[in-house]
């Protein structure tokens, strides 16, 4: 294993997840789209993954990689499913637009 | 009812050994005397309920034959007892550790005089309304009401105690309700009934706080026990407490509420609503003076603070004078005897106050005989004219036959309320005045004056009522209530029948001769002795009288100014009502205003009505729609509201817009992340 | 890693199962598919006979598992009678002649997805590090988005599975962020590591201001599942969209699955705070100010509904709140021998979560039971006068609201009970007080839904209302409403496992790491 | 013994559930008339030697972790309350048979229900199994006003059964305090009413203070004392004879009883603290109600009223602290049960026949119904307090009690927070209760007879379903006769009852002097105060 990050590296590694994370959440809350909003899930979760990413090489031992790769196989999951749904919605509404489902409410 | 006779466990009764006092048993005796009217008001109830009951007579025989017997009881007591005392207890009534009243009666020359008038007037006018109620639908109920009201009185004189003496207070204030609105179709006569119940209630608050702050300094409330306490701290010339004190004055405001004195005497002239043997017996002879008894009973009590008796006799002597002067303005003939019972008994009121418990008894004694005629009298009038009371539409009635009897008994009964020489009431009266001028006392002499000239003002209008109704052409319209159903216009008066004449003759009698029992020997005779030896007796002041008074002897003196006013009386009522009674219009105009105000009772009941009745309903209309609706129901409606407000603000979030919900999320994890930062 | 596999059997079993319903689900033969419901119910009755008697595993709370697989499957096995024959549409469509075609049929998947959920949530039990619990977290909640999606034809499925599927996501991403952050903090994703981590940081100078914020999102996060405040915005529509039985689904196993692990996250911080209090000062804050939040806003909104499935969705939120006023108790510091289980917070939520599961499901499945002209019933006057057509469903639903409100002889007020003393022992007055005037204003629906069906007659709409076909529904209903009366006579028991399932692990155990503690008392004790 | 007092209804409820609805009405009033009967043998058993002691104890545990276990037990006071109820229940069953027309069983279930629930609160010895039937009574009054009201019943139910709920959930805050601080100082947990009042007892003046405003807050809108007492015009007027009977002479009781039980001796020093403050509360609520009963036309709504105003007297006998006072409250409990339950017999009757409760539409039943008018007159004067009837022994006594109360009275040294002036200013109630009471009697019974619309009065006698006689039918009197014989009993003979709640009533007072005299050093130790 190489050395271990410094902390200066492993605050710069931060400083992009969390930029990561908050243009995800940015993302998800203004965007219209469907499947843009499911693609900005996924960048929250990428972000997550570098965090762990860096924390791993900070402390020099291989969990945040190994969680890393559980990470992906989830997000593929929700890909799969985020996709299914979206094709049912179309299917249904012919539009992707997160406005039109707004009848339950109260 | 039947489980109150059971509880009487009559052997206890019978038995004659009877506890502390070694009279010859004949406390037990007094066991009897409720027992009898309880046992006919029982029978009368039962009959009342039978639809069968109101066309027999039973019920009215069988209430006389109750309070006769009782009155036989009485009778045969007041001769036993002498000087002594009676005691019998007739079952645990009440006993925390703290308050023990039984249910035990105290007799002693006092209570058997008292029990005489009850009990003798009771029957003599269950007679009369054997006859004068005969043909109402209610004959048996009335006469259930009659026997329990003597039960009541019986236990109140009895007592031993002042809570068995309040059971029967409420219980005769009870009995009035149910006869003053015996007539209950009648709005005003239920209205009287509430009034009289209601008013009565007053005066029992006092009673009962007194009853409490009794118990509270001597421990107990029994006669005897306080009694003793009483003799224990005067040998010991102990100081009397304040609160000691101010007892007379708590039990004076029971007193003037049940004998209708000065604040709270409205009740009894509207209590004329009910029948007229009712308002003879209660609101007469028997219940009224209740309040006189009280004192009486009591006097030990009162004589401890300096101030209670003064104020008893200034508030006996106003109201004399008050209502005299109110009942020489009125028309209708029970409302003016109805005002002469209320100034007759600021006069037994004066009398005890004046430290003459002799005289005010005494009085008590002879008002009972004649008032009780009077009002009979009167209602043998209504009955026969068909509810005819008011004295401008009667005149004559000495001329009509069958009326003379009725005539001479009132004329009897009237000379006696005016204070005729050697009639029943000169005798008593003389006595409250006599001694009213020696007893030394706050301003006592102007007390004198004062009974004095109500004592003329008595006269006048007694026999203003007496020259209109009886003497004079004879003229007369019949009343409204058709009573006897005859048409109006040939209508002939129907007159009184055997045992209401019967009944007057013997009040009559009763009206001239009572007088002579308190006349003779030192002590004023044989009742005097009576008094003396009851608990109401008071010798000190007595014998200084005679040297000091106003002439060599007050009592001489008295009889001759007494004697002289009541003639001036009759006379001016004679010119006035007789000879000229035009003139009487004339002077009647002459002093319009005042007559006009004393003709509407001084506005004293319209001022009630609007200083206490009419602001109290004011509180409760807005304690219901301002405290109870709109407060409190408001608060609980808001405190309801509280969480549907938080829903309300909160709601708006839920607008059902996906990205809404995500900004909601997000904005409320920002939230909490800064306060655990915050916090850190 | 073998030992660990010897603890999963109730979970291989379920997965087994799911194996062999995909195969029938989608055969030719039609009592074959039929026969689908049958051979889940055996999985899930094996499963729990194989729960019963699995050895305690080497996590932070080893007897959580214990207690709570066992639960799960019974609750299961009730949800599974309530399941019935979901989406029967394309059933009816083949009794028609319509010819077979596996692509279309949705039965056999339906029950797969159903038993995959609860193996989630079984795994979230065993859990004993981040990964692990992010996994069965996902597994948990993955398979009740596709539920909610197909259960129903009707578009507001759609509609409720596009919200629910949206926001799960954006919540695991905060607490994955969360989880990131706690082994950052830490340098290690098993949660005894972290313990001891954190112990060492309490001991000198107080927990890291990385290892809070850690724990603070991922306690966000979770708490999208059991609907606390902040994240609670998706339950009314998801509940109200989802068919019933789906929404009686969502209202147990995620839930528990949220409860679960937060108690296994937060026993990584529990009785480190300052000065010997139960939790860190700012955890503790975050949990109050949920609790309250939670309740009160969960009570407030239910005020204004007039549709029954939202009224119910609300109410799940509320009790949410309760259970974390469960939370905020705690255990007792001393952890001393005159610790009842009574007023042990952690026993308190448990036995809460099994007690709310049976009546909250009862509520639902009265409603699954009965349909109007076919449809769903909507809004309280369906149920109006619902004793003079339906005797049965009245007093059901009537059981399970008074048991939700928590009147007193029902178990309700029991799991109320135990919240109560363990929050006054742990001296949270207020929040006690907060609890108590949020279940009498909560009274006023509760009155409502138990009410109406006795008090008022069939109105125009509640006259069409009549029975739907499937007979399990109405058996399950009626063990729930059984179950909140004859509870009571099991509560002393279900405690004391309550207890004895969160016996925090005592750091002694940490260094023989690898063998694990053969305690053979747990299999005894059910 | 006192367990089969508590199965008889029970089982009476299975059998109505089962037997069609006709026979409900039978199968309540036999199943209570049998446990009146039982009711009785367990008077007899009962042994009044040393009645303060808890007698016929039997319990079982039912959560041991818990410590709860279903413990029942009686001293006289509860005995005196079982009576009570057992006596009331055959009434009302028997009240209201003819009134229920449709959904006859269920309403007969929901009355033996409440039976059950009333019997367990007055027996029970654990403090938890108190509080259940506590709240338990809650719903089948809740149903019986919903089902079977008048008009707008729906939202008086709904305000009836929220008002208690909420107040209830405060007391149990407080209890559950006193159970923890008990756990706190010994180890285990238990809810023996005991036990736990003797810890209570010597909790600190401030913990007692919050505890004694937490039980307060339950009992108070229960008994209903002034400011919390709005919602009980509401019920009483919506409620049916049955339930406004019950809820009038039993279930206002529960709220004194709970001040009776666990107030006084259970926050001794708090009580007699606060003791001027409720004093004060109860004489604002004797005269507030008296007053707004005077302006009623709804007379159901007058008897409610009527009922706060009583009930305040029977509290200020318990808030003198002294033996007059607290037995006479006792007396006041059973009295009031009697009289008012009796009133609303009376009332029931008049609207079964003329289906109207105003003043305005009826009047003057004097003529036409004379057996009613002599009972309803009878029962009238034994509610203002008539000496020689019920009424008269409880009013006096508290009344005494809070004269006395705090005075030196001839060598018996009564510690006690009031004085004359309290006593004086609740004697006012006693003419207000006159003025009120009276003005009732004269509008309904006495004065003009008119009816809603004579034709309607008419049609009615000859109406579809029962044909009620114009008075009283023989039933309507076998229910008044018995209430108007205790009356009387009471009346005549109080010391049936003064001499039996003697020594239960004298060791309250007893446990709250010495708790007073005692010097506060047994202070509750610190540590048991969370943070």
């Amino acid at each position: 294993m190489t050395a271990p990050l410094s902390m200066l590296a492993l605050n710069h590694y931060l400083l992009v997840s969390g930029v990561l994370f908050v243009i995800g959440l940015i993302g998800f809350l203004t965007r219209r789209n469907l499947i843009i909003m499911f693609l900005c899930t996924e960048l929250m979760f990428q972000a997550a993954a570098i965090a762990m990413i860096a924390f791993g090489a900070y402390y020099g031992n291989a969990q945040g990689q190994v969680f890393l790769i559980f990470i992906l196989t989830i997000a593929a999951a929700e890909a799969a499913l985020a996709l299914a749904l979206v094709v049912a919605l179309y299917r249904r509404r012919s539009t992707l637009d997160a406005e039109s489902w707004s009848e339950l409410q109260g | 009812m039947m489980n109150l006779l059971a509880q009487f466990d009559l052997n206890q009764v019978l038995s004659l050994a009877s506890e502390e006092t070694a009279t010859r048993g004949i406390g037990s005796w007094a066991g009897w005397i409720p027992l009898f009217p309880l046992i006919a008001a029982i029978a009368c109830g039962v009959l009342a309920y039978r639809p069968s009951g109101a066309k027999t007579k039973r019920a009215g025989v069988i209430c006389i034959a109750g309070l006769g017997f009782a009155f036989v009881v009485s009778v045969i007591l007041a001769l036993n007892i002498g000087h002594g005392q009676g005691h019998v207890t007739l079952f645990e009534w009440i006993r925390t550790d703290h308050l023990k009243a039984d249910f035990a009666f105290f007799l002693d020359p006092l209570t058997s005089i008292m029990l005489i008038v009850v009990t003798g007037i009771g029957t003599l006018v269950a007679v009369y309304a054997s006859e004068y109620m005969w043909g109402d639908r209610g004959y048996a109920r009335f006469f259930a009401f009659v026997s329990l009201f003597i039960v009541a009185m019986t236990c109140l004189v009895l007592a031993d105690n002042l809570i068995l003496m309040y059971l029967g207070w409420e219980g005769v204030g009870l009995c009035s309700y149910l006869l003053i609105g015996f007539y209950y179709e009648k709005p005003a006569a239920v209205a009287a009934a509430k009034k009289a119940f209601i008013v009565n209630r007053i005066g029992d608050l006092g009673f009962a706080l007194g009853i409490m702050l009794t118990y509270l300094q001597f421990g107990s409330v029994e006669f005897a026990v306080i009694f003793k306490q009483i003799e224990a701290w005067q040998a010991s010339g102990t100081e009397i407490s304040i609160a000691i004190q101010t007892i007379p004055f708590l039990l004076m405001l029971g007193a003037f509420g049940k004998s209708a004195q000065l604040p709270l005497y409205v009740w009894l002239p509207d209590a004329m609503e009910g029948p007229t043997p009712v308002s003879a017996l209660i609101h007469a002879a028997t219940m009224v003076t209740a309040g006189v008894y009280l004192i009486a009973r009591m006097l030990p009590l009162f004589l401890l603070s300096p101030y209670a008796l003064p104020t008893v006799a200034w508030v006996g002597c106003i109201t004399a004078l008050f209502s005299a002067t109110i009942g020489m303005a009125q028309y209708d003939i029970k409302r003016i005897f109805a005002y002469s019972t209320v100034s007759q008994l600021g006069y037994m009121f004066m009398g005890l106050g004046v430290l003459s418990s002799v005289g005010g008894t005494f009085h008590l004694f002879t008002h009972a005989f004649f008032k009780a005629a009077l009002f009979l009298g009167s209602g043998a009038v209504m009955h026969g004219f068909a509810g005819q009371l008011d004295l401008r539409k009667l005149s004559g009635l000495w001329h009509v036959p069958g009326w003379q009897i009725v005539t001479a008994s009132m004329f009897v009964a009237c000379l006696a309320l005016a204070g005729f020489p050697l009639t029943a009431g000169f005798f008593s009266k003389d006595m409250i005045l006599a001694q009213a001028f020696v007893t030394p006392g706050p301003g006592f002499e102007w007390l004198g004056w004062i009974g004095l000239i109500t004592a003329g003002m008595t006269a006048y209008y007694t026999f203003r009522v007496f020259f209109r109704v009886f003497m004079g052409p004879v003229s007369f319209k019949p009343g409204d209530d058709h009573h006897g159903v005859h048409d109006d216009h040939h209508f002939h008066p129907h007159a009184p029948g055997p045992a209401i004449n019967f009944v007057l003759i013997v009040l009559g009698l009763g009206a001239i001769f009572a007088g002579w029992l308190g006349v003779g020997g030192e002590s004023h005779g044989w009742f005097g002795g009576m008094v003396h030896a009851s608990s109401a007796n008071y010798e000190a002041a007595h014998e200084a009288a005679h040297e000091t008074g106003f002439f060599s002897n007050p009592h001489q003196w008295m009889m001759l100014a007494s004697s002289i006013i009541g003639i001036v009386g009759i006379g001016i009522a004679a010119y006035l009502h007789l000879l000229n009674r035009p003139a009487a219009e004339r002077w009647r105009q002459a002093i319009l205003p005042v007559a006009r105000l004393a003709e509407h009772k001084w506005c004293v009941d319209e001022g009630y009505d609007l200083l206490i009745r009419r602001p109290l309903r004011a509180v409760g209309h807005i304690c219901y729609s301002l405290g109870d609706t709109l407060i409190i129901n408001g608060l609980v409606a808001l405190a309801g509201w509280i969480p549907r407000l938080i829903g309300a603000a909160v709601r708006p979030l839920q607008n059902g817009r996906l990205q809404g919900y995500g900004l909601g999320m997000a904005g409320g994890a920002a939230m909490l992340l800064i306060i655990v930062w915050w916090m850190l | 890693m073998l030992d660990r596999v010897a603890i999963l059997w109730p979970e291989i079993t379920l997965l087994m199962t799911v194996m062999l319903l995909m195969l029938t689900g989608t055969s030719k033969d039609k009592d074959l598919r039929r026969a689908g419901s049958w051979i889940a119910a055996m999985g899930l009755f094996i499963a729990f006979v194989l729960a019963v008697r699995m050895p305690e595993p080497d996590t932070l709370l080893p007897g959580l598992a214990g207690f709570v697989r066992p639960a799960a499957c019974v609750v299961g096995l009730l949800l599974l009678l309530g399941l019935g024959s979901v989406d029967t549409r394309y059933e009816y469509e083949i009794d028609g002649g319509r010819q077979f075609d596996p692509l279309d049929t949705t039965q056999g998947e339906f029950l797969c997805f159903f038993l995959l959920s609860l193996a989630g949530l079984m795994l979230c039990t065993t859990a004993s590090d981040l990964i692990w619990l992010f996994l069965a977290l996902e597994m948990t909640s993955l398979p009740t988005y596709i539920m909610v999606a197909s259960g129903r034809s009707k578009i507001v499925a759609q509609e409720a599975a596009v919200k629910y599927f949206f926001l799960g996501a954006a919540a695991a991403a905060i607490f994955l962020y969360g989880f990131a952050m706690l082994y950052g903090a830490t340098g290690s994703l098993h949660l005894i590591d972290i313990r001891t981590a954190l112990e060492a940081q309490a001991a000198n100078g107080g927990i890291g201001a990385l290892a809070i914020l850690g724990l603070t999102l991922s306690v966000i996060g979770i708490s999208f599942k059991i609907a606390a405040v902040p994240m609670h915005f998706y339950t009314a529509d998801v509940y109200e969209g989802a068919a019933t039985p789906v929404t009686a689904f969502l209202a147990f196993v995620p839930k528990a699955a949220g409860f679960v692990v937060l108690m296994l996250l937060l026993s990584t911080v529990l009785h480190l705070g300052e000065g010997g209090q139960a939790w860190p000062e700012a955890i503790r804050v975050l949990l109050w100010v949920l609790a309250a939040l939670t309740m009160t806003v969960g009570n407030a909104l239910a005020m204004w509904q007039n549709r029954i499935k939202r009224v119910l969705a609300y109410s799940s939120i509320a009790h949410s709140g309760y259970m974390l006023v469960g939370l905020v108790a705690a255990m007792e510091t001393t952890g001393s021998a005159a610790d009842s289980p009574t007023t042990n917070g952690f026993a308190a939520v448990l036995f809460y979560l099994v007690v709310y599961g049976l009546t909250n499901l009862g509520a639902f499945l009265v409603l699954a039971c009965l349909q109007r002209r076919g449809e769903e019933l909507e809004t309280f006057d369906d149920l109006e006068g619902l004793w003079d057509r339906h005797g049965g469903y009245a007093t059901i639903m009537a059981l399970c609201a008074l048991s939700l409100m928590g009147l007193p002889p029902l178990i309700g007020f029991f799991a109320k009970l135990f919240l109560f003393t363990s929050a006054i022992r742990a001296g949270e007055y207020t929040l006690v007080i907060i609890a108590g005037l949020n279940s009498a204003a909560a009274a006023w629906y509760y009155l409502r839904l138990a009410g109406v069906g006795w008090v008022k007659r069939p109105g125009t709409a509640a006259a069409e209302v009549e029975r739907s076909p499937s007979g399990g529904r109405r058996f399950a209903a009626g063990i729930s409403a059984v179950a909140a009366i004859a509870l009571v006579v099991m509560t002393a028991r279900l405690i004391t496992a309550g207890d004895d399932a969160v016996r925090l692990r005592t750091s002694d155990l940490i260094d023989h790491h690898a063998t694990l503690p053969d305690d053979t008392s747990t299999a005894a004790r059910h | 013994m006192l367990l089969t007092l508590l199965l008889i209804p029970t089982l009476t409820a299975l059998i109505i559930m089962l037997r069609p609805a006709r026979q409900a009405a039978l199968i309540a009033l036999i199943g209570s008339m049998v446990a009146l009967v039982w009711a009785c043998f367990v008077w007899s058993a009962f042994d009044f030697g040393d009645s303060a002691s808890i007698q016929l104890a039997a319990s079982w545990t039912w959560i041991e972790p818990m410590g709860l276990s279903f413990s029942l037990g009686v001293d006289s006071v509860a005995l005196m309350l079982v009576m009570l109820t057992a006596l009331l229940i055959p009434l009302s069953v028997l009240g209201s048979w003819t009134a229920i027309t449709e959904r006859v069983r269920e309403f007969f279930l929901w009355l033996i229900i409440l039976e059950i629930a009333m019997l367990a609160v007055f027996m029970a010895r654990d403090l938890l199994v108190f509080y259940l039937a506590f709240e338990f009574t809650l719903v089948p009054m809740f149903f019986l006003i919903a089902v079977y009201g008048s008009t707008n019943r729906a939202r008086a139910s709904i305000i009836f059964f929220l008002y208690t709920f909420t107040g209830s959930i405060i007391t149990l805050v407080g209890l559950l305090y006193v159970a923890w601080l008990q756990w706190s100082h010994t180890g285990h947990w238990t809810f023996d009413i005991a036990t736990l009042t003797a810890t209570a007892a010597s909790m600190s003046a401030t913990q007692q203070a919050w505890v004694l405003l937490a039980l307060c807050c339950g009992f108070a809108v229960k008994v209903p004392l002034f400011p919390v007492h709005t919602w009980l015009p509401l019920a009483h007027t919506e409620a049916p004879t049955a339930g406004s009977v019950i809820l009038a002479a039993v279930l206002l009781k529960l709220g004194t009883y709970g001040l009776y039980r666990f107030a006084m001796p259970m926050c001794p020093v708090a009580f007699s603290q606060y003791a001027p403050l409720i004093a004060t509360l109860c004489i604002i609520g004797i005269i507030y109600a008296a007053l707004v009963c005077w302006v009623q036309r709804d007379v159901k709504r007058l008897i409610a009223y009527s009922s706060v105003s009583h009930l305040g007297f029977c509290v200020l006998g318990l808030a003198a602290i002294n033996t007059a006072g607290v037995s006479g409250s006792v007396m006041y409990m059973i009295n009031h049960g009697l009289s008012t339950g009796a009133l609303f017999l009376c009332i029931g009757m008049v609207y079964e026949r003329y289906h109207t409760r105003s003043m305005d539409e009826l009047g003057g039943m004097a003529r036409r119904m004379p057996i009613w008018t002599f009972f309803t007159v009878f029962f009238v004067m034994s509610s203002v307090g008539l000496p020689g009837l019920n009424g008269f022994v409880g009013e006096f006594l508290t009344i005494f009690g809070a004269f006395t109360s705090g005075q030196p009275l001839q060598g018996l040294p009564t510690t006690g927070p009031l004085g004359p002036w309290y006593a004086a200013f609740a004697g006012t109630g006693m003419i207000l209760a006159a003025i009120y009471l009276l003005y009732f009697t004269g509008h309904l019974v006495f004065g003009k007879y008119h009816v809603p619309d004579a034709s309607h009065g008419g049609v009615h006698e000859h109406a579809h379903h029962h044909r009620l006689p114009r008075d009283l039918s023989l039933r309507e009197v076998l229910v008044l006769t018995p209430l108007a014989i205790f009356c009387v009993w009471l009346g005549v003979q109080p010391d049936a009852i003064l001499s039996r709640i003697e020594a239960p009533v004298n060791q309250v007072v007893a446990s709250v002097e010495f708790a007073n005299s005692q010097p506060l050093a047994a202070l509750v130790t610190e540590d048991g105060e969370g943070r």
